[in-house]
């Protein structure tokens, strides 16, 4: 009962892949898709009790078990999610069995390589595992094998490997760094070990090292201008998988980017990452907020939405601090949750209408009042306001930016406010005025999506001290 | 413990919106979702009002929410109380009409679960401790009453109201978060405890009150920050309009008045001309602006900003007086504001009403298509009436008592030493007299328009009175208004506790004067009684009744109207809003919207009618706003190029960003 | 005693306004004819005039509403307080407290408001212009008397009239700057107000310039009768203002003795007779001016008004 | 170590750097090959020896792969994508080679200035192999921006990833190499598949990723 709970994280979904790949038949497959995402999601639950010990490759502490339980939760949720979405793609024909079969066991192979990208104690280790999981969406987003699709998916593609590159030569220059001190081999990887040396390590190496960490894993992230595969990708590809993406894969990277921004916060002599990530984070959040104007596919829209806020979370992360740091992590996890439940939202939205373009759809509240009230309170919580999640993790960002750096932090309310203003210039025509589009009944799972909102809702108001706890435990550890 | 009571009375009406959410589309919702409201908020004031009256300490409360580590304050002192009982005041006269009005409403499903949850948010506003419960809860109360605007959504001028309204919102919030952030210092000192001791630098303190001034005023509808107002507030459901107008632009004025008075350290003079010359740009233009409407609802909603403005002028003396150390004159000043606080909550809501049943009446806003309604729906332009000249500060209403003490105050200003405020005083004190005036002349049109005359179109003629709740709700509103009116000295007494706790001092005790008269300063020196000027009025008025219908005739004789001898039987001959107005949109209206008239004479022998246009331009809107959006929508063309790219310069970009970090790099040392 | 005999004064002071209200009236009249070389009517026509009228049967409107009956009666009795608020021969009435200078003048306005509607009410085009116009006028009118109340009450330290009638009266008030501004806007404010030549001409009907006969226009009978006299009584309280302000001599103090007392009548009586003789004067020497010259010259008295006040403002030697 | 040894792997780094330029400096297809082929090879010898003087026999894996696969599959294969596709061949570029160039300095001198900021504590080999490694990666990227075809933008994404592996097995004993470096070559196999068969040739006549692009995203 030591080391399973990571094994269960990393093989369940494994041997879910492989069986998936063999299983022919939707509905089974849909189920165990489900049943294996459970399993994963319990297992990372169980991380919360007892803590594997540290190996050389694998390590849990409380800064990626955070990150690994909401991967699981969210990949759960979307499992159910996209049960009853495929199945739609089948009656309309979009998708053919052999097709689904494949999706099924892809989305179990993406969510291995997150979990073993966030367990990951090897940075060689963790940026494979970004690699394989990058290449999964990739094959994901193109399944549609319509043309828009590969487009993506081969923008996606080339975008992303020279992403992967930049980040390898990045892990190998902290390699090189390590080495003197840390001695060759194995070690001179393991992050824990070097996060003890980093101190000694040559600051300069560290500093390069950094630069392409963060351009490398930036891609990832989708900080704006390395951006670019974003939008198409969450737009062309099944919306399930938008939902992973925005939800999980982005933190993700942006957990690999957390690391090393550790490991240089240790080492006094390099520089200090923050600027770079604050200035980073800031570009993205005022290019999407005014990205958001000029948008007709409904998808494409809350992308950059998410691109947006990975821009404020780097930005918090960026500007370090206990509040920040605290403001930053609740950030990230309200995001998943309002941005996945709005992809939900949004891939009913779409297959109702049968469009993804918002000049065709309208009036939602009045047709589909569930699904459209639902999508306004995404909108609400994902433009900050209260008392959902969002808010809160705004409020103490603004606030404790606002003493420290006030300019920064009226570019920031700046930024988000366009964004706002976007986000409600298109809301008021999809869910408000005079129905636009078909108006059939929609055959929709609403759970998750009301699940995600409901918690989100939640933390707006009251956020349980063990959990608070825990935040401002992994806020001290970010530094 | 009166703040508990508040608290469970919040919670009730947030359980309500989830019941209404529910029941919604059942027939009994609207009466029992009103219904409720009515009783909890009828509660809640006695609450507030007790503390008002009775408590002296502020009662403190503290749960376990918001942000962890600080957890939710709450607290209840005199200036809290005094607003709660405007807003529970508000909530109750509201939910009384609805009870009636609400039955006419096409979609209840998009109204009530919306309507317990804003009044809950109001309530929480006004009682918030620290800086994130109060945001929470202002926000709060921005998005449903949103809601609320979005209820008739199919109208495109909703929704673009509505559109309008959330950004400024947002807006005004965020301008009070950097506020609150400025106060709370780097280690987050959030709650209004800490910040009160914190003692803020002069400068600190003037940039909090300049943020103030914008988060607070966007909502409150400060000119040039007024713009959604007239669009957001008509748009509602009317007791919804009424609420937003009388309640929540009040529920603002409390955000300023806490933040400017309390938190944000001791005054510098200099504060105040800012808030002053707003104050008096904000109550001319807002009436200019309301004499240039012909839709009822938006000519309301225009005149609150103008009463806003003149509130404002009070807090702005307020602050001036407590920054040079005149306790007495700053309370006079603040207690007028606060006065008028009240007053034009009273009667905002009693003409929202009453636009309310006329709209339910004959499913117009347009004066233009009203007209003579005072025949079909007596009681209601009774009340209309007594609103109208409340609202137009004549006295012995209670609107002119708060405009006296006003004038008051600033007959005091010339004690001020300090230069700028002796050459602006006199200035806003000219304005507001200006807009005082406007104001008559414009509810002069409001009222003759709407309801004198003869009908203009079939649904005029055809109009009823409207329901017995509604009719309850203006009844007890306008009785309000004449109390107020001839009783002021209660209502200054009542507001002795907060100017004590804000200012230090208080206006001297008004119960005692003789004939219940009311002396701000002293007896020799300025006092109006408006019991004895009604009695006068009325006694003289009905003496010289009875003698002529004694001593002369009281025959009457019905017949046409003489009209110098060319009466003419169509109502088109009626003077209409538009053509009321001329003469003022002449005099007012070429210099601040660029008012031109076209007329289209035909030739002697041509038939066709001729025609006559008048086209008005916003000022505000065309000099601050418009350039605004067409700036980011130039922007946001521009960088949508960036969409459009190849793989190729994609890849450019990410080659750029790496070599400039190089270069960074390379410089770094 | 005393409050028996101040009850009486009020009381006197009351009812010798209304009664002096008409006199003089036709006084102006006369004295417009006699400098048109013209006979005139007699001193006592409009007496004569409001007798008739109240014997008359009221001819209304169909269209008129039960507001339109209730207005007379309330413009009358607003005006009527309003004149028995001002010290006319005595300052210290016993309810000049009640209401003070910004009230009175509020007082008037709620007779006009309350006159427009009657204009608005019968749904005319006469009515309408009239009431228009009415406000039109108000609307400049109103803040430069309230400018000049501003100017008075800070020299005196009060808006209480009784209290700056008698500071006036007082030796200490010396010919001052802001006094000699305020005194023009005033006149200019009077009339405006009272429908004057230049501004408006109550001689005339049927006249497109004209604005206070035009709303009145469909009223008759006792109604008319009413409005009619709350005129003369608006103009006899705007003399007497004056005169009380800017003339205050012979005006007696607070609790003094029957002799003062007929002084005080006489002296009041001697201004009246002075300002109707110069109104008689500059209404024939000037000719009625556009509608729309009205706000020139109303708003040249708002400004002689804020500049008064602010030179009291930046000094109290002004 | 010796001096011959550094030397040697300092003279083969360099070669690589200038083989780049060469490759800047092709306007034809199929010799813009060959000059890759060479790189490889030289890659391949340098992975060779740095296996050598470090006696990691499992670098030698690597460069085995560097030989066969890039130096000779890869570059076949693109000769067949080629000749099946009928590209015409001469490579379609942004700006002119010597601008390419200048700026191709340009970059290299940056990366030595960069490289040359680290302190002298770590040894010299890594120091230079960097510089030269990471003016190798720079300059493939550099090509990949500033050449229109498919194909010699994916020449482009391989020498850069020739210089991670330079990088990577100039830093003595790392580990995990052969396997970034079998996982690299997975992706470039899976970018030429990706040029051969998206479908490319149903489409468009030439593999310009321009043309691939006129769908981006919203059409305007």
């Amino acid at each position: 009962m030591s080391f399973d709970a990571v094994a269960g994280v990393l093989l369940i979904p494994a041997l879910a892949a492989a069986l998936l790949a063999a299983l022919p038949g939707y509905r089974t497959t849909a189920r165990i898709n489900v049943v294996a995402t459970t399993l994963t999601f319990l297992c990372a639950l169980s991380l919360f009790f007892h803590r594997p010990p540290t190996g050389s490759y694998l390590l849990v502490d409380d800064l990626n078990a955070t990150f690994i339980v909401l991967t699981t939760f969210v990949g759960f949720t979307t499992s159910v999610f996209s049960a009853s979405y495929i199945g739609h793609e089948l009656e309309t024909g979009r998708l053919t069995p052999p097709f689904v079969r494949f999706y099924h066991a892809m989305y179990q192979v993406l969510m291995f390589a997150m979990n073993l990208a966030l367990v990951a104690n090897n940075i060689g280790l963790m940026w494979v595992a970004i690699e394989l999981a990058t290449l999964t969406t990739v094959l994901m987003v193109g399944l549609y094998r319509t043309h828009e699709a590969l487009e993506a998916a081969w923008k996606y593609f080339i975008l992303g490997s020279v992403g992967i590159a930049l980040a390898l030569f990045g892990t190998i220059l902290v390699y090189m760094a390590a080495r003197p001190v840390v001695g060759e081999g194995l070690d001179a990887m393991v992050w824990t070990v070097l996060v003890k040396h980093a101190a000694a390590f040559d600051p300069s190496l560290l500093d390069l090292a950094f630069v392409f960490l963060l351009l490398g894993y930036g891609t990832k992230v989708g900080l704006a201008p390395l951006h670019a595969w974003l939008p198409d990708a969450h737009a062309e590809g099944p919306t399930p998988i938008s939902a992973v993406l925005s939800g999980l894969l982005l933190n993700v990277a942006l957990y690999a980017l957390l690391r090393f921004k550790m490991l240089l916060a240790v080492n006094t002599a390099a520089l200090a990452p923050g600027p770079l990530m604050v200035t980073l984070g800031l570009i993205s959040l005022v290019f999407a907020a005014f990205m958001l104007y000029r948008r007709r596919d409904i998808k494409r829209m809350f992308a950059y939405s998410s691109i947006e806020h990975m821009g404020i979370i780097t930005f918090a992360f960026g500007m370090g601090g206990p509040l920040a740091n605290f403001a930053g992590l609740l950030h990230m996890t309200m995001h998943s949750l309002t941005k996945s439940a709005i992809f939900f939202a949004v891939g009913h939205v779409a297959q109702v209408k049968g469009t993804q373009r918002i000049a065709d759809i309208g009036g939602l509240t009045v047709t589909h009042p569930v699904l459209g009230w639902g999508l306004v309170l995404g909108v609400v919580a994902i433009a900050g306001l209260p008392p959902l999640g969002i808010f809160m993790s705004e409020f103490l960002v603004v606030s404790s930016t606002f003493a420290r750096a006030p300019v920064l932090a009226i570019i920031l309310v700046f930024g988000l406010l366009v964004g706002l203003a976007g986000l409600f210039l298109r809301l008021n025509g999809i869910a408000f005025g005079e129905p636009r589009g078909p108006q059939g009944k929609a055959t929709a799972s609403y759970v998750p999506m009301f699940a995600h909102l409901a918690i989100v809702f939640a933390a707006g108001i009251y956020i349980p001290p063990a959990l608070v706890a825990w935040f401002q435990n992994v806020a001290g550890l970010l530094g | 413990m009166t703040l508990t009571v508040t608290l469970a009375c919040a919670a009730a009406l947030l359980a309500l919106s989830v019941v209404a959410v529910v029941i919604g589309r059942s027939r009994a919702a609207t009466r029992i979702v009103y219904g409720a409201s009515l009783i909890i908020a009828t509660v809640s004031l006695a609450a507030a009002l007790s503390h008002l009256l009775l408590v002296t300490e502020p009662f403190r409360l503290t749960l376990p929410l918001g942000v962890p580590w600080i957890g939710a304050h709450f607290r209840l002192d005199a200036l809290s109380a005094f607003f709660l009982a405007v807003v529970d005041l508000g909530a109750a006269s509201a939910s009384l009409f609805a009870l009636g009005y609400g039955e006419h409403e096409q979609t209840p499903q998009r109204v009530l679960p919306f309507y317990p949850a804003f009044l809950a948010g109001m309530t929480l506003v006004v009682i918030a401790d620290d800086a994130f419960t109060f945001l929470v809860s202002w926000e709060f109360m921005s998005l449903t009453s949103w809601a609320l605007v979005m209820a008739h959504h199919r109208v495109a001028d909703n929704a673009r109201a509505g559109y309008v309204y959330l950004v400024m919102a947002a807006f005004g919030t965020m301008a009070l978060l950097l506020a609150f952030g400025l106060l709370a210092g780097p280690d987050g000192l959030y709650t209004f405890a800490q910040m009160r001791g914190a003692q803020p630098a002069a400068t600190v303190g003037a940039l909090a009150l300049i943020l103030a001034l914008i988060g607070a005023g966007s909502k409150a509808g400060i000119v040039p920050l007024h713009v959604w107002l007239p669009l957001a507030h008509p748009a509602a459901p009317s007791h919804v309009s009424a609420l937003m107008s009388g309640v929540m632009t009040k529920v603002a004025v409390y955000g300023f008045v806490r933040i400017a008075l309390d938190l944000a350290g001791p005054p510098a003079w200099w504060w105040s001309i800012v808030v002053l010359a707003l104050g008096g740009i904000t109550a001319v233009m807002g009436v200019l602006y309301a004499l240039m409407q012909h839709d009822l609802k938006r000519l309301l909603a225009y005149h609150t900003v103008e009463n806003i403005g003149i509130i404002f002028i009070g807090l702005g003396l307020a602050l001036a007086f407590k920054a040079h150390g005149m306790l007495f004159a700053a309370a006079l000043a603040l207690t007028a504001a606060l006065l008028h606080v009240f007053n034009h909550s009273l009667f905002k809501s009693l003409l929202f009403f009453g636009s309310g049943a006329v709209l339910t009446a004959t499913g117009e806003r347009d004066m233009e298509h009203l007209g003579g309604l005072i025949h079909r729906m007596p009681q209601t332009a009774f009340v209309f009436l007594v609103g109208c000249v409340a609202i137009s500060a004549l006295p012995p209403l209670n609107g002119f008592v708060s405009e006296w003490l006003t004038f008051q105050a600033i007959l005091l200003s010339p004690q001020l030493p300090s230069w700028g405020l002796k050459l602006l005083v006199p200035a806003v004190g000219a304005l507001l007299a200006l807009s005082a005036a406007l104001a008559a002349a414009c509810f002069v049109k409001a009222y003759g328009v709407t309801f004198l005359g003869r009908p203009r179109t079939r649904a005029a003629e055809t109009a009823t009175e409207t329901d017995g709740f509604s009719l309850a709700a203006m009844f007890l509103l306008a009785g309000l208004c004449l109390l107020a009116g001839i009783l002021p000295g209660l209502f200054i007494d009542a507001l002795a506790p907060v100017a004590t706790a804000l200012i230090g001092a208080r206006m001297p005790e008004q119960i005692g004067a003789q004939w219940l008269s009311i002396v701000p300063i002293a007896a020799s020196r300025s006092s109006y009684d408006g019991l004895l000027v009604f009695l006068f009025i009325a006694i003289s008025g009905s003496l010289a009744a009875f003698v002529i219908h004694r001593l002369a005739s009281d025959r009457l004789r019905r017949a046409p109207a003489w009209d110098c001898g060319y009466p003419d039987l169509s109502p088109a001959t009626q003077y209409t809003a538009m053509s009321f107005a001329q003469p003022i949109r002449r005099v007012f209206g070429t210099v601040v919207f660029r008012a031109r008239e076209h007329v289209d004479m035909p030739p002697p022998g041509d038939t066709r009618p001729a025609r006559f246009k008048a086209e008005l331009s916003d000022p505000i809107w065309d000099t601050l706003y418009a350039p605004l959006v067409a700036g980011i929508a130039i922007a946001a063309d521009h960088l949508n190029r960036l969409q459009f790219l190849t793989i190729r310069q994609f890849l450019s970009m990410v080659f750029g960003a790496l070599v400039i970090l190089l270069l960074v790099l390379a410089v770094w040392s | 005693m005393v409050l028996i005999r101040d009850f009486a004064i009020q009381g006197a002071q009351m009812f010798l306004v209304l009664a002096l209200a008409p006199l003089f009236t036709g006084f102006v009249r006369k004295v417009k004819a006699r400098l048109l070389r013209r006979q005139g009517p007699p001193l006592i026509q409009p007496y004569l005039d409001l007798v008739r009228l109240l014997r008359k049967e009221v001819v209304l409107a169909q269209s008129a509403s039960w507001l339109f009956r209730v207005i007379p009666y309330l413009v009358f009795a607003a005006t009527w307080v309003a004149a028995s608020l001002v010290p006319t021969f005595r300052t210290g009435l016993l309810f000049s407290w009640s209401a003070d200078l910004i009230a009175i003048i509020a007082l008037l306005g709620s007779a006009r408001f309350f006159l427009a509607l009657a204009g608005m009410d019968v749904g005319t085009s006469f009515g309408g212009i009239g009431s228009s116009r009415e406000v039109m006028i108000a609307s400049l009118a109103e803040p430069a008397m309230l400018m000049v109340v501003f100017t008075l009450a800070l020299i005196a330290g009060s808006t209480q009239l009784s209290t700056v009638a008698e500071f006036m009266a007082s030796p200490q008030v010396g010919l001052r700057v802001s006094l000699g501004l305020g005194l023009i806007g005033l006149v200019m404010v009077a009339i405006a107000e009272n429908g004057r030549i230049p501004i408006d001409n109550p001689a005339t009907h049927l006249e497109l310039t004209m604005v206070h006969e035009a709303m009145v226009l469909e009223y008759s009978g006792r109604h008319l009768a009413l409005i009619e006299l709350s005129a003369s009584l608006k103009l006899i309280l705007y003399v007497s203002l004056l005169a009380c302000l800017f003339a205050p001599w012979g005006i007696e103090a607070a609790g003094a003795a029957v002799p003062a007392l007929a002084i005080g009548i006489s002296a009041y009586i001697g201004k009246l007779a002075v300002g109707g003789f110069l109104l008689g004067l500059f209404e024939t020497s000037i000719a009625k001016m556009r509608v729309f010259r009205v706000p020139e010259f109303l708003g040249a008295a708002l400004m002689l008004g804020l500049l008064a006040t602010l030179l009291r403002f930046v000094s109290g030697s002004f | 170590m010796s001096r011959l040894d550094f030397d040697i792997a300092h003279l083969l780094a360099g070669l690589l750097v200038l083989i780049s330029f060469i490759e800047l400096y092709q306007d034809r297809l199929y010799a813009l090959l060959n000059v890759y082929a060479a790189h490889a090879l030289v890659l391949a010898a340098s992975v060779a020896w740095q296996a050598f003087i470090q006696d990691a026999p499992h670098l030698y894996l690597t460069a085995a792969i560097a030989l066969s696969f890039k130096a000779i599959v890869i570059p076949v294969a693109l000769h067949r994508i080629i000749a099946r596709l009928g590209i015409h061949r001469e490579i379609e570029k942004v700006v002119g080679v010597g601008t390419t160039m200048l700026a191709g300095m340009g970059l290299v001198a940056l990366s030595m200035v960069v490289m040359l900021r680290v302190t002298h504590g770590a040894d010299p080999l890594a120091r230079e192999d960097l510089a030269f490694a990471l003016s190798v990666v720079l300059l493939g990227l550099l090509m990949m921006v500033t050449r229109r075809n498919a194909v010699s933008q994916v020449v482009g994404f391989m020498s850069l990833e020739n210089g991670l592996v330079l990088a990577a097995t100039g830093a003595k004993g790392m580990p995990l190499v052969v396997e970034i470096s079998v996982a690299f070559s997975i992706l470039i196999a899976f970018i030429v598949i990706g040029i051969f068969l998206f479908r490319i040739r149903e489409r468009f006549d030439t593999v310009d990723v321009q043309a691939l692009d006129r769908y981006r995203g919203e059409r305007r």
